[in-house]
């Protein structure tokens, strides 16, 4: 049993950092996404395989990179390749076996806002916009997503499909030439959800400790489905933690 | 010959162009973004696959009339705020935005440089990117049937990045991650490079990338060019400017006193270590 | 960990593949084309941009079905007779040809690489090429209306390439000219490498391309696997050989005296310097 | 006044290198090309820039290369570039001043064949094909020919098009959409030829020293035009004669 407490964002990284399987391609975008494949390619996962969209391949970083184009990332890759490479030779060409993707707003069909919210032409809030995660959903043969569980991030529609996760249900993704699976799991600082293998909805699958499922309910957007047997995360580990602590910076 | 920077941008920018100043993360040429305020350009048409900062200052100062892009934030920090209030408040002047996605402009620069009219890619496919961009496109594959995304080649008038070194006849040397630089180099009318150094001979260098002289306009010599962001083998990222900004950014009169300081600065000396 | 090339060709190529050897006079993978022979693989389309003596060598053995090219010839030589002789007059086998310019080629290629079904670009109009190419289809811009050629993807069932080094997880690196290598490895479905000797640690090197070990399926060393052509770094080409290879070439019994000596000559021992 | 005596294949060459200007952009091929350029690097064009369809840009080889992927123009170029970066960035995109051609025919329109002598399906000869040719003709700004002069290469209308020169004339070249102004001169080891003006029709506009209009007629398949005046191209001088000839091995 471990000892140690927690925060809610660190239960979310640590759970995210497991999705990732040892040998995958994975590709991280800053933040979250790299934080928790830097935790994973440092526990269980030592031949996780990163690309980073500013052209670095299989970089192992001593530490956090600040950005998507830190110098430590090209210090330590196998290679530096090009951005349209990148897109093209890897992403496009169905390479990349994850890709790790935040949100503004995501809906109950995993479909994914990072553009705006409200009225595009009269926006409430403008967002930064695609970068690479139009393509990252498209192409990926999985996609995870990780964020903030709140009503206003959990919504019924996006506001704007930035990025396609199951469109709107069943079938979508392949009259539309997506070539990957989309999202299998969104992971939020609350617990985890899965797309329903025949409705593509959204389904609350697993809770972090001491989370009830009502919690998640509140903070949803939508009337929720729940699996009928949910998942209890596992505690953080004391490595687990120790690491993320390293490369945060909270140790 | 390096021109001094503030010949440089005199001679190839104008009111009214298309600009892209790039450099993904790495080598971007801020220095020049700066000159271009000092200058007092307006109208211009500003093009980056991720404007960040020096891209919010010179929105914030007015010179651009629209922004071509992907992803527009503070990277590792948060929010572009002058950005932000241009396009839902049209402070200081409105500005028009065309966004796109990473791949689509990657491909719309190596289209430029290519001398092709459009690039294809597998990319927007039922984002609400298509609907509010006319310039993505669907196009059918002539042998499979196939429908992909089509986007428009783009040559910016002007493309300024930021390198580590020059020859002395203007053949220029980047290396570390060198981005889209390449591609939005080659994909313009008129190209301005800013270096850290000038030497007699470029030494190969792994991962390098090499601009012939005969595809640059103009050199100008200008160390600590791409500060606060970094130039590999020469300085690291200054992650505190790049925190800071937020604050200065987030409010208007911090901005306007900000700009206040930058175009009474009298331009970098445009000779470096190197010249 | 190392294939032996006899296995590795066992492994990978099978009758009736799509083969691309590629390696731009420089690098070109000579040894795995003497083992296909060996190995008396028949039915194959064999892909090259300039298919020289190798390919040369294997059309006279009669391995291929079809060739797919876009300039046919001994470099600084002269023509290739067994290919003259398999178009000309069916010896020893009918030999298909479907041929494009190299800019095709490379392009076609590219969109392989890419995940794409066909490339554009600008080439073509006005050749006969096209009425004799069922794979050049005309497109038009949706922006501009300009009409550019398409051509189909190329996505061979097997890539075989030589390159300098290995590191011992299979990663690949190759530098001086390389060609349309990348694009023809990340191109296929399967990837061989042959390589001088497989090293510890890969030190970069300028105006290197590296190939990550999880787009490779296998690496031979084969020292000296690239002879008569040249291995930047390692050795020279050896012009007499080319020129040899005309004579040798013209005359088809001289030809199936050479065939007989080298199917019966022992494979080169699997393990080379760096194993 | 020269002494020297020379071949026609030198007085060929030697014209050829005559027509570079320093500080063009100059696509090259192996063979006579090659060593044209090299002619001109050494002589009157010291900044010549040189680009090898193998991806070598700005080379100064200080022997002649052996093929167009010659290791002596990697270990001297500004930089090495891939294939498709040298068709798409630099040829296509029109940043290409001279391409330097050869031809196994040749016709009154400068159309250019290096792939079959006779039916397409049925062939008398098979050449070596396309390589670079259709694009070199296309794109770069103008075209010289280089070729031997006799009846069997230059024919009324070649049995096939690899690459178009001015193809039936007038206005052709803008119909198909290239760009460059295609064929300039045809340099043979008789004289020199060029488009006319108005009717595109090649026309034999100078001699090389010691041949007369007659020689000309008599080694082409075709009713040829002769210019009103004719030059008379310059003896080699000795520096031209002995560089030309440290490269090729004949001194």
């Amino acid at each position: 049993m471990s000892t140690a407490t927690w925060t809610s964002d660190e239960i979310m990284t640590v759970t995210a950092s497991r999705s990732l399987r040892d040998g995958m391609a994975c590709f991280v975008g800053i933040g979250l996404p790299s934080t928790a494949a830097n935790v994973a390619s440092r526990t269980h996962a030592p031949d996780l395989w990163m690309i980073y969209e500013s052209g670095t391949m299989g970089a192992s970083p001593d530490h956090l990179p600040l950005s998507i184009g830190d110098g430590v990332l090209a210090d330590t890759a196998d290679a530096v390749i090009s951005v349209p490479e990148v897109f093209n030779y890897w992403l496009q060409a169905g390479r990349i076996d994850v890709g790790f993707l935040g949100a503004a707003q995501i809906d109950r069909y995993a479909n994914i806002n990072t553009t705006v919210i409200g009225d595009y032409d009269d926006p409430k809030v403008r967002l930064p916009g695609a970068g690479g995660a139009p393509e990252i959903a498209a192409s990926c043969r999985e996609v995870v997503v990780i964020m903030r569980h709140s009503r206003r991030a959990f919504v019924d529609r996006v506001d704007f499909i930035t990025s396609v996760g199951h469109g709107s249900g069943p079938g979508e993704r392949e009259r539309l030439g997506l070539r990957g699976d989309g999202p299998v799991r969104v992971i939020t600082d609350l617990g985890v959800l899965e797309p329903h293998p025949l409705t593509r909805e959204l389904t609350l699958v697993g809770l972090h400790p001491g989370v009830q499922v009502d919690h998640v309910r509140a903070a949803t957007g939508w009337d929720l489905c729940v699996a009928d047997e949910l998942s209890r995360t596992p505690e953080p580990t004391d490595t687990e933690l120790s690491v993320l602590r390293s490369l945060t910076g909270a140790d | 010959m390096p021109l001094p920077l503030e010949e440089a941008i005199r001679g190839l920018v104008h009111d009214g162009d298309t600009v892209a100043l790039e450099g993904f993360t790495h080598l971007i040429p801020v220095a020049a973004g700066h000159e271009i305020i000092r200058q007092g350009l307006r109208e211009l048409t500003l093009v980056r696959m991720t404007p960040d900062i020096v891209y919010d200052q010179l929105i914030g100062a007015g010179c651009a009339r629209k922004l071509v892009f992907s992803w527009g934030g503070n990277p590792g920090v948060g929010s572009l705020h002058r950005f932000r209030d241009a396009v839902t408040h049209s402070w200081p002047v409105p500005l028009e935005i065309e966004e796109h996605s990473h791949a689509g402009m990657a491909n719309r620069y190596v289209a430029g440089a290519s001398g092709l009219p459009f690039a294809i890619l597998r990319g927007y496919s039922g984002t609400d990117l298509v609907e509010h961009n006319p310039h993505i496109k669907a196009i059918a594959c002539p042998f499979t049937g196939q429908e992909l995304a089509a986007v428009p080649a783009l040559n910016p008038d002007v493309t300024i990045i930021h390198a580590q070194r020059a020859d002395t006849v203007g053949n220029v040397q980047l290396w570390g991650i060198t981005g889209i630089q390449k591609e939005a180099a080659l994909a313009a009318e008129r190209v301005l490079v800013t270096v850290e150094e000038v030497v007699d001979h470029l030494d190969p260098v792994p991962g390098q990338v090499i601009l012939p002289s005969r595809v640059v306009d103009a050199v100008s010599v200008v160390p600590g060019g791409a500060a606060p962001s970094y130039a590999h083998g020469y300085y690291e990222r200054d992650n505190t400017a790049y925190k800071a900004w937020d604050a200065i950014g987030r409010d208007r009169e911090a901005f306007t006193s900000w700009l206040a300081e930058l175009t009474h600065t009298p331009a970098p000396e445009p000779a470096g270590r190197g010249a």
